[in-house]
This record gives C-alpha cells, sequence and structure tokens, in this order.
C-alpha cells in the first residue's frame, strides 16, 4: 500500500534523462533541455531512462551497452529515430520531435506504475577480469601491487609527471563516446596523473555535424546573407549552450537557447552578453587553457582561428560582403577565453550582417568557396580536428580541458545535407516565427 | 528536565532539518523558474515527487568501494548538518544546545564536511568522485581560515565564543553594518561548504556530477537532503552571527529568526544560479591571496570597532 | 548536558541516515559487474581508481596546517580580547603580521598554483 | 571518570602509538605513531588540569604547545617526505639508510 | 568533580571509542580509513576533554585534527603503494620489538598512573577555562605566544622551501604547460631536468611521449 503511494508519487517527478546521442542526436538533446517534464542527466545513475538519440553507429554498440547496462533498476530505454536492438523486446521506438518528451514521461509513468518491466541487463555479469579465489582473502590481488583484485589492476607509475617532478601512479581510461562534456561520439583515452591531463588520444572522432540547410544550398546557388548569417549565429549559439551547461550557469545557457530558437534579424545579443560579462564567466570559469598556436589554428579553421589572431574568413572573397563592409574581428590570444570572446562577437558580427543584408537584400555571390561556422570550405568542407585535442590538452588541469573540449568546434561537417530534415525538424532547428525569408 | 533538556532539542532539530530541506528545494526551483528554466507541475509537490522516485530507485554500486565509508559519508553530512543545526540559536532560552564554545564547534563542523566530502569522493572507487573529492579538499582547506577569521570577528564585540552571546551584542547594532566585510565573506564559506554554485568543485558538471556520479536511489537521497540541510544550518548561523538572530521589533523572536535564515537561503541561492562554476585553481589562489586578507581587514577592523 | 544532547542529536541523525539508505536495500540484489563499472561515458578505465593520485595543491595544505595552528590562539584572544584593550590589538597586530610575510612568501613561490 | 581512568586511558593511547611508532616502515604511518602518543599526551595534560592542577592555565597552555608541536612536526614531516621522494622515489625509512647515493 | 552517571556512561564508550579506533589505525589497509580512524581517535580524546570542562581545548581539537588528518590522508594516499589496500598488506619492522616497547610503555605509565598520588586540585566550578586561556596567553605567556608565531613562520617558509618543485628547478614549470612545439613534440619551454639530481634506482624516461 504505501510502497504504490511512494510510486504514485514518484511517477510525477520531472523524468530524469539520461540522453546517448547518435548522429544528429543533439537536436533532441536541445529540445529537451527546453521540455519543462524532462530533466538531462549527465550520469546514468541519476536516470529512469536511458534515450538513444539519433543511429548510433556500429563502432559505438559496445560502449552503448555499458551504458545502456550502468542505469540502477528500475529503468526503462526510448529509441528517438534509431533502430531498437532486435534482442529488446517491446521497445518503443519514436519518429517526432514533438512527441518525444510526451513519450519519456509514458515510459516514465509506466515504469513507475509498473506497467512496464524495468529494462533486461544485456552484459553478463562477470567482472572485467576472473578473481575469485586469489589472494588471502580470496580478494584477487598478489602481494602488494599486484593481481587483479576485484577485477581489475592496480594503477601503478607508467609515466614522469610533466607538470611536476613528483612521478606517482597515473590513471589511464577511455571517455566517452556518451560523454556529456564531449562533442557527440567522441571518444578518447586519456592518461592523468591526480587532475592534470598527461596525454590525450582520441579514438573516436566526433560524429560529422550537419550544419543548416542554407548552407549547402550556399554552395549551390547565391542565397540571401540574411539567412546564412542567421543560420551562423544560431550555430554559435548552440555550442555557447553546451559551454554554459557545463560551467555551471544553467539558466544562461538555457537563455542562449532560446535565443538561438527565436532568431531573427532583430535579435540582439546584448542581454545575454551582458549577463555572461557580469557572472563572470570570463573571468572565474577555466579560460586559459587550449591555446593554439598558428599552425594549430589553420589546421581547425573558423573562428577558433580567428581567436587565434588569423584573419582568414571566406566572406572577404564574397562580393555581398564586401557590399556590406564586412571585415573580421579577430583576438590574439588563442586560448578558451579568447575562442568564446571570439564566439560571441562572430554572433554579434552576424546579427548586426543579417540586419543590414535584410534591408538592402544582399546575396551570396561566391559558391564554391564559402565560410561556414565550423570554418572554410572551399574545395572540400571543414574536416575533423579531434587529433588536434591530443597536442592541446596535456598538461592542463581536467576542468582546463574540458572547457577547452567544448570551446573547439571539432567535428567535421557532412558532406552532403539539407534533404534528410523533417518539417517538425526544421520549426524546432530555425525557430519558427522569427525568419522573414519562409 | 528530561523533556526540556533532550526531547525539545531533538525535535527542534529534526523539524528543521526536514522541513529547512523541503525549503531550499522549493526556492531553488522557484528561483531557477524566474530565471526561466522551464517549469511544469506544482513547485510545492515536486521535491517529494523527486524524494519518492529516489526511493524507489535502486542503490548504485561499484566494483571494489568503500562500502562503510560509502554509506557513512552522505549520513555523517547529514549528521553535521545536524550539529549545525543544534547550535543555532532561535531565542534567547530557544537553543538547541547552547555550548560555550558553539562559534569554534561551528568551525569544526565546517573543517570536518570536508573530511565528510572528501571520504564521498574517495569511497566510491571511481575516476570522476575521486577526482571531485580531491577538488574539494582544495577548496575545504582554502575557506576555512576565512571563516574562522570572519567567525572569530564576531565574537570579538560579544567576548565570548557562544552564539547566543554574539547575538546578544548585536542589540544595538548587528554585525553586518558593524563588520561590513564579515557577511559577505562568510557567504561565499556557506556556498563552498555546501559546494553550491559556483563553488561546486565536488559535485561539478564537468564531472558527470562528481562525488555523486556513481550513486543512486537512497543514498543520493540522503546527500541530496544533507547537502540542502546544511544550507539551512549554515544560513541560521549567518544569521545568528552577523543578522542578529532573533532580534528585531514587533514580531516574535523565532519568527525573526526564520525570516532572516530565509533571507540568506535566498541571497545563497541566487549567487548559486548566477555565477559560473570557479576553476580550482583561480578558486584556491582566490580565496588565498585576496579573501584571506580581505579577512585579516575584517578582523583589523573588528577589533578597532569593538574597542571604540 | 548541552553535550549529552548534542551527541544524542548526532547520533540520531546519523542513524537516520544510514536507516534511509539501508531499509529500501535490505531486498536489492547486488548490482550487475557491467552496472558496477565505473562510469565513464560508455568508455573503461585500465585500473582501479584509487591510486597514489597527484594532490596538485600539497603545498598549500602543508601552509594550512601551520596557519590553522594561529587559529588555536585566536579564539581564547578574541574572548579577552575587550578587557585587555590596545594590548591585545597590538599583539594580534604584530601576530597577523607574521602570519602575512608568510602568505605573500608562499604566494610568490606559487603555492597556490597547481605543481 | 577519575583522574586514574583518564590516565589510564592515555596510557594506553601512549603505548599504541609507541607500538605504531616503533613498528611502521612508513613515513606517513610513522607519523600517526607519533600524533598518537601526543593524543595520549594531551588528554594527559587536560587530565592534571581538571584533577589536579585546580586549573592553572598554564595546563591548557600546554595542551596548546603540544598541539602546535604535533602540527608543526606534520607540516615538516611531510615537506621532508616530498623532497626525499622527490629524490630517492621512496618512502620507506630503510631506504634512507645511507645518505650516499 | 561532581558528575552525573551520563557523563561515566558518556566517558567509557568515549574511552573505549578511543583506544578501539586508535588500535584499528595500525590494523587497517586502507590508508584513508587509518587516518580517519586516527581522527575519530582524537575526537573522542576531544569530547573526553570537553566533559572534563576544557570546553575549548576539546572543540579545538576537532577542527585542528580533522584539517590535519585530511591533510594526513591526502598524503598516505600519494606516498604509499596500494593507498586503499585493495591487496591486504603489512608493512611493519621488528614487529615484536614494537608490540614489546607498547605493552611497557602502557605498564610503566599505567602504574604511574594507579599508584602515584596525585594533589586533588579539582577546577573550580566558577572558572572561565577559555577566558583564563586568553588571559595567560596575554599575560604571563606573551612571549610563547609570539615565539609561536615565530615558529609557524620558520615551519611555512620551511615547508615551501621543501616542497615545492619551483624552489629547485625554476619557475618555468609552474601555471599551465605551453604545447608543444611540433605534434606530439616536448613542450615549448619546459626546462631540461638535471638528471643528476635524481638518485636512487628509479628509470626515467622523460622525452618519450
Amino acid at each position: 500500500m504505501a510502497v504504490s503511494w511512494l510510486r504514485k508519487l514518484a511517477s510525477r517527478t520531472q523524468v530524469p534523462v539520461f540522453p546517448v546521442l547518435g548522429k544528429q542526436g543533439d537536436r533532441a538533446l536541445r529540445y529537451l533541455a527546453l521540455s519543462p517534464e524532462i530533466e538531462l542527466v549527465d550520469s546514468p545513475r541519476h536516470a529512469s531512462v536511458l534515450l538513444i538519440a539519433g543511429e548510433v553507429p556500429a563502432d559505438r554498440f559496445e560502449p552503448l551497452r555499458r551504458v545502456h547496462d550502468q542505469l540502477p533498476y528500475p529503468f526503462t530505454t526510448l529509441w528517438f529515430r534509431s533502430e531498437p536492438w532486435p534482442h529488446l523486446e517491446n521497445v518503443p521506438r519514436v519518429e517526432k520531435l514533438d512527441e518525444l518528451p510526451g513519450a519519456l514521461i509514458t515510459a516514465h509513468r509506466e515504469l513507475m506504475a509498473g506497467q512496464r518491466d524495468s529494462a533486461p541487463r544485456i552484459l553478463t555479469d562477470k567482472p572485467p577480469n576472473p578473481w575469485k579465489g586469489e589472494g588471502d582473502f580470496g580478494q584477487g590481488g598478489e602481494g602488494m601491487m599486484g593481481g587483479v583484485p576485484y577485477g581489475r589492476p592496480m594503477a601503478m607509475n607508467m609515466q614522469d609527471d610533466i607538470r611536476d617532478g613528483l612521478t606517482l601512479d597515473s590513471l589511464t581510461f577511455r571517455l566517452g563516446p556518451f560523454f556529456s562534456a564531449f562533442p557527440p561520439g567522441m571518444m578518447a583515452e586519456i592518461t592523468l596523473q591526480g587532475d592534470l591531463v598527461q596525454t590525450w588520444s582520441t579514438q573516436l572522432a566526433p560524429y560529422p555535424q550537419s550544419l543548416d540547410p542554407v548552407f549547402f544550398t550556399a554552395r549551390e546557388r547565391p542565397v540571401p546573407i540574411a539567412e546564412l548569417e542567421l543560420a551562423r549565429a544560431r550555430h554559435h549559439l548552440h555550442r555557447l549552450f553546451q559551454a554554459l551547461r557545463l560551467a555551471g550557469l544553467e539558466n544562461a545557457s538555457l537563455d542562449a537557447l532560446r535565443l538561438a530558437q527565436n532568431l531573427s534579424t532583430s535579435s540582439t545579443l546584448g542581454g545575454l552578453r551582458r549577463r555572461l560579462v557580469r557572472s563572470g564567466f570570463f573571468r572565474l570559469s577555466s579560460m586559459e587553457g587550449g591555446v593554439l598556436d598558428p599552425e594549430q589554428a589553420r589546421q581547425i579553421g573558423g573562428p577558433a582561428a580567428r581567436a587565434a589572431g588569423l584573419d582568414d574568413d571566406l566572406r572577404l572573397e564574397d562580393a555581398g560582403y564586401r557590399r556590406l563592409r564586412f571585415s573580421p574581428a579577430c583576438q590574439t590570444h588563442g586560448n578558451t577565453r579568447a575562442r568564446w570572446q571570439q564566439t560571441l562577437n562572430e554572433i554579434d558580427q552576424s546579427l548586426h550582417l543579417a540586419q543590414q543584408a535584410e534591408r538592402d537584400e544582399v546575396y551570396t555571390s561566391e559558391v564554391d568557396r564559402i565560410e561556414t561556422p565550423r570554418g572554410p570550405w572551399s574545395e572540400q568542407g571543414p574536416e575533423d580536428a579531434s587529433p588536434l585535442l591530443d597536442e592541446v590538452l596535456p598538461g592542463l588541469e581536467w576542468g582546463e580541458a574540458l572547457a577547452t573540449v567544448a570551446s573547439l568546434d571539432v567535428a567535421a561537417v557532412v558532406n552532403e545535407g539539407g534533404g534528410t530534415q523533417t518539417p517538425d525538424e526544421l520549426r524546432v532547428v530555425q525557430g519558427g516565427s522569427g525568419n522573414v525569408f519562409k | 528536565m528530561f523533556l526540556n533538556e533532550l526531547l525539545l532539542p531533538v525535535l527542534m532539530v529534526t523539524f528543521m532539518l526536514t522541513v529547512g530541506a523541503y525549503v531550499v528545494a522549493v526556492l531553488d526551483r522557484l528561483i531557477a523558474g524566474a530565471f526561466g528554466a522551464p517549469q511544469a507541475g506544482s513547485v510545492w509537490l515536486a521535491p517529494m515527487a523527486r524524494g519518492a522516485w529516489l526511493m524507489t530507485q535502486h542503490a548504485n554500486a561499484t566494483e571494489a568501494p568503500d562500502w562503510q565509508a560509502w554509506r557513512l559519508a552522505p549520513a555523517l553530512y547529514l549528521a553535521l548538518a545536524a550539529i549545525g543545526l543544534a547550535v543555532v540559536p532561535w531565542s534567547e532560552s530557544l537553543v538547541a544546545t547552547d555550548l560555550v564554545t558553539s562559534v569554534v564547534l561551528w568551525g569544526s563542523v565546517e573543517a570536518l564536511a570536508t573530511v565528510v566530502i572528501f571520504l564521498h569522493g574517495w569511497s566510491a572507487n571511481a575516476l570522476l568522485p575521486l577526482i571531485g573529492g580531491y577538488r574539494y579538499v582544495a577548496l575545504g582547506l582554502s575557506y576555512i581560515l576565512i571563516s574562522m577569521f570572519v567567525l572569530i570577528g564576531v565574537a570579538l564585540p560579544a567576548e565570548s565564543l557562544q552564539f547566543t552571546q554574539v547575538v546578544a551584542s548585536q542589540e544595538a547594532l548587528w554585525n553586518v553594518l558593524r563588520q561590513p566585510l564579515g557577511l559577505p565573506l562568510f557567504l561565499i564559506v556557506g556556498l563552498g561548504m555546501t559546494f553550491w554554485g559556483p563553488l561546486n568543485l565536488a559535485d561539478s558538471a564537468d564531472l558527470a556530477g562528481g562525488t555523486a556520479s556513481e550513486i543512486s536511489g537512497p543514498p543520493r537521497l540522503v546527500w541530496d537532503v544533507a547537502r540542502a540541510a546544511m544550507l539551512v544550518a549554515f544560513s541560521g548561523v549567518a544569521a545568528s552571527a552577523f543578522l542578529g538572530g532573533w532580534l528585531g521589533p514587533w514580531l516574535p523572536g523565532p519568527l525573526w529568526m526564520a525570516i532572516k535564515m530565509l533571507a540568506v537561503l535566498l541571497v545563497l541561492l541566487l549567487l548559486g544560479r548566477l555565477l559560473p562554476r570557479i576553476a580550482p585553481e583561480r578558486c584556491v589562489t582566490l580565496m588565498w591571496v585576496v579573501l584571506l586578507p580581505l579577512s585579516f581587514l575584517d578582523l583589523v577592523w573588528a577589533g578597532i570597532g569593538a574597542l571604540l | 548536558m548541552e553535550l549529552l544532547t548534542l551527541l544524542f542529536i548526532l547520533l540520531l541523525s546519523l542513524g537516520a541516515g544510514l536507516l534511509v539508505q539501508w531499509l529500501p536495500m535490505r531486498h536489492q540484489p547486488m548490482p550487475t559487474y557491467p552496472q558496477r563499472a565505473p562510469f565513464l561515458g560508455g568508455g573503461t578505465p585500465d585500473s582501479h581508481a584509487w591510486s597514489r593520485y597527484h594532490v596538485r595543491y600539497y603545498p598549500m595544505t602543508l601552509l594550512l596546517i601551520a596557519f590553522e595552528m594561529e587559529m588555536m590562539f585566536m579564539y581564547p584572544w578574541a574572548v579577552v580580547f575587550v578587557e585587555t584593550g590596545m594590548k591585545a590589538m597590538m599583539e594580534m597586530g604584530m601576530f597577523l603580521a607574521i602570519l602575512s610575510v608568510g602568505i605573500v612568501y608562499a604566494w610568490r613561490e606559487g603555492v597556490f598554483k597547481w605543481q | 571518570m577519575t583522574l586514574t581512568t583518564l590516565l589510564l586511558l592515555a596510557a594506553a593511547l601512549i603505548g599504541i602509538g609507541i607500538y605504531g611508532a616503533l613498528s611502521q616502515q612508513s613515513f606517513v604511518m610513522l607519523m600517526m605513531g607519533l600524533e598518537m602518543i601526543l593524543n595520549g599526551v594531551m588528554l594527559a595534560a587536560v587530565a592534571f588540569w581538571a584533577f589536579s592542577g585546580a586549573g592553572v592555565p598554564e595546563g591548557q597552555l600546554l595542551t596548546i604547545i603540544v598541539m602546535a608541536v604535533m602540527a608543526i612536526e606534520m607540516a615538516m614531516g611531510f615537506a621532508l617526505v616530498v623532497a626525499v621522494f622527490r629524490g630517492k622515489q621512496a618512502d620507506m625509512t630503510e631506504s634512507l639508510t645511507g645518505l650516499k647515493h | 568533580m561532581n558528575h552525573g552517571i551520563g557523563v561515566d556512561i558518556a566517558f567509557l564508550l568515549l574511552a573505549t571509542l578511543a583506544v578501539v579506533t586508535g588500535w584499528r589505525v595500525f590494523r587497517t589497509d586502507s590508508m584513508v580509513r587509518a587516518s580517519f580512524f586516527l581522527l575519530v581517535s582524537f575526537i573522542a580524546v576531544g569530547v573526553i576533554m570537553i566533559l572534563l570542562a576544557a570546553e575549548y581545548l576539546g572543540v579545538a581539537m576537532f577542527f585542528m585534527m580533522a584539517v590535519e588528518m585530511t591533510v594526513m590522508a591526502l598524503f598516505m594516499v600519494m606516498f604509499m603503494m596500494n593507498p586503499a589496500g585493495l591487496n591486504p598488506m603489512n608493512m611493519v619492522h621488528q614487529e615484536r620489538i614494537a608490540i614489546g616497547a607498547g605493552i611497557v610503555g602502557f605498564l610503566v605509565l599505567g602504574a604511574m598512573a594507579l599508584f602515584a598520588v596525585f594533589p586533588d586540585q579539582p577546577v573550580s566550578a566558577s572558572l572561565d577555562p577559555v577566558k583564563s586561556l586568553g588571559n595567560e596567553m596575554l599575560g604571563d605567556s606573551m612571549l610563547i605566544f609570539e615565539s609561536a608565531g615565530l615558529v609557524l613562520l620558520t615551519t611555512m617558509i620551511g615547508v615551501v622551501v621543501l616542497s615545492c618543485h619551483r624552489g629547485r628547478y625554476g619557475a618555468a614549470a609552474e601555471g599551465s604547460l605551453p604545447p608543444g612545439l611540433e605534434p606530439g613534440g616536448d613542450p615549448a619551454g619546459k626546462p631540461e631536468e638535471d638528471e643528476e639530481e635524481e638518485g636512487g634506482g628509479h628509470h626515467h624516461h622523460h622525452h618519450h611521449h
């Protein structure tokens, strides 16, 4: 009796969802961030529903199985625009974005009401290494440091520390591809000593990101600059949303997301920027790390390069932009702070350009060489720059390293786009009313 | 005697623990809503529903945790919050335990909180909680000196280490005006000891929940409640030390106390929503190089003020 | 008596905290090994997390021990401060000055940075 | 709770401390033993202060000074451990037998 | 000193706690547990001190020891192999002698406690222990107080000199490390470490990553 009462109450909580992002799953993430009944959590331990958003490639099935089994009982799963594994029975699958929150709530309520069983474990119940029966107490270890106590070896000092003279144990692990502070799909093997990154090797590149369809159109024919610039600003705002969430500014991050949703030529960045500056985002957060030298900056391109002092911008070569008297703004330091200041400046600049371009009805003139928000796209689109992280991150403190990852837009751009989006998605991505070109 | 000296204090503290934690949850939700977080359903019911869900969720385990320490840490944190609440005076006579050295006892609660939070991060035997625990120690060992200097500042005019005396000494002028640096510095300590908002180095987003990233179900409920209760205990201490505790016209003392505690809570929760998480290295430098000298200044100011 | 009450409150809240954790867990089976693996976003660790952890701020902690000792002297001083008057002020001023030298020196040596 | 029982407790703590300080191989554990001895000493000092010192303030002062000794011992001890570890990658007492290396 | 039965019971429990946790310090494999067992032992003694009317010293013991034992735990974990005791271990030498010495120490001191005659001059109930301590420190024992400050300053400087990396290798490595000049290369501006500085049998492989 008492239990059913407890469960009834429990079903009314905000649904804690752990999102596993597949390809193009970040849209669902942004949609859910603004859904009142949903709480996105960072750890599967805190979740009641595992959401697989977007198609997860086969090479990430193993990590997905691991995360699936890390949710404590009772839990359930929901597959959004991806095919549930055949051996999972009665797994709901959702296609439409605006049905997603409702489906998540139903899943949680049914789970609490006992109308749906908790999802089964997929992996066999075995420790990572067999260990029973060895050692003094059957703990599996040998001597001081040897063996595999409780199924795992102990950490050893593998390499000298790169900052301090003391050499202590280093911890090596693989993080991702479903870690919320990483770009979707990225996995890295990291060695830490204390909380300092000793080595970093990116093992799985992040999923290629799809840009707004207007960028693909711009590769084919001239498009209104206003539309292009609004899409650019929106892209940057989406990145800002992730970074602010990571920095502990949840409310500001939602503001950034809302601004992106309702972006129009009359939008201004002023309020958000003031808020960030006043909150001390540029002074208190981890901002000093990840300095790019010119070579690295050229490799990654785009705003990150301009933040490091390179004034390359393909928009300079476009007659339409020249009419608007466009000139790129740059930062000099090339660190995380410079990148965010650059990003904010570029959003601001894009909004101004969009405003002017709308008034004068300016169109782009170049189609072969365009500047995407991710970087220049001439013969080839912006490519995956995640190997760059291997050089930039060693030596940084953990928080600094993750802030650096968030500030660098490393994912490649998918080569063909546009056609895959369904109407409801477009509405979400472009935020409905604001866009004058519809 | 038994009734007055044992039962009443215990009831008072239990009441404050539960109601206080609930109020914190509701207030934080209201503030988040005011800043534009999407919200649905009743604000008043939400903390209960969440608690109920955590009670139905199974507790997680890791491969080889330090079981005793892992389960003890949330309970100990709650116990520390209870001790903090026990030394807060509600009126001249209504105080759960009126220890002669209650100001020092609160200092000890702060120091022991560091131990408990570290233990919580350590005992899971998982990487992200471990980093969270160690990060917190950097913060915990930095704020403790500031807190002590500031509290010694309020003990000077009271000539006592007892919170009832500290409140009584503010009859003429509250310490918040007499020692203007004190309360702001002390609020930072409060954010630190509950690792709230900008000082959430222990359970931060970049560690997927830090020391709490591996716990679920009832242990997580206790941990969250303890954290909220600690915030309440802190606001009680801050209200007694700087805002004149039960002193105030017209209304009865305990009511004044409740109002002042709410005010402190509100400020803390606002700060928690407005500021980004500070980088650990910058935090340590800031605490030792800027805030600690400021707390020296506060003490000297308090000393001169007490002599005049 | 206050102390005993305090001990009682301590034990009671500690007991409540443990009970809330223990009661629902009595009937729960031990989670499976895959569930018990540490969460690393789907990744795996090579070893146990417990290790000789490189505490990057260790000089600061040593400084704190020395510093905290001062606090021992400060509390009794605070109680007699007003009745002793100017003398106490001067004395504590000297004490604080000595300490400030320590902090400034440590700061110059980069003690508060991550080593 | 009499002076005798308190002193017996202090003696027990000191005894454990002596065992720890003599038997432990690692510096830090050895320091634990020393701390335990000082723990007993402090208790004894306070017991004397309370029962046969008529509350002279020197009794309390003695305890504080013991605590200060403890703090200094710890701080310097750990600093030395760091310095030694930097040089020799060891934290065992045996590894310090020869000063030449 | 007059006290009720409650105080006696509390004393007995606390004394047991202090001794048992004190003993566990040297009998547990986990370094973190060892330090926090010691902390519990200290806290038990602190509570006994409060029962003895030393209200300030007892409470001060809590915060002093909480901080000291946290630091203790940090350093234990830093420098001990197998710090969490995942494999059981017994790192003792000359254990018999040590046990003997411990027992002898206890017996000698215990005998003194039992057979020596101490003056019976309990603290008067009217004494304010904190105040008397404060007055003592600002009066007769002022020199002790001030010299303690100087000694602690010396400690601070000593600690910084001994433990800081910077003092030995120069300041270049502090703060964040600059990235490599070429991909995968050495960090720019990293000082060459002096190989002769490092004695002992450990192997160095500085520039391999």
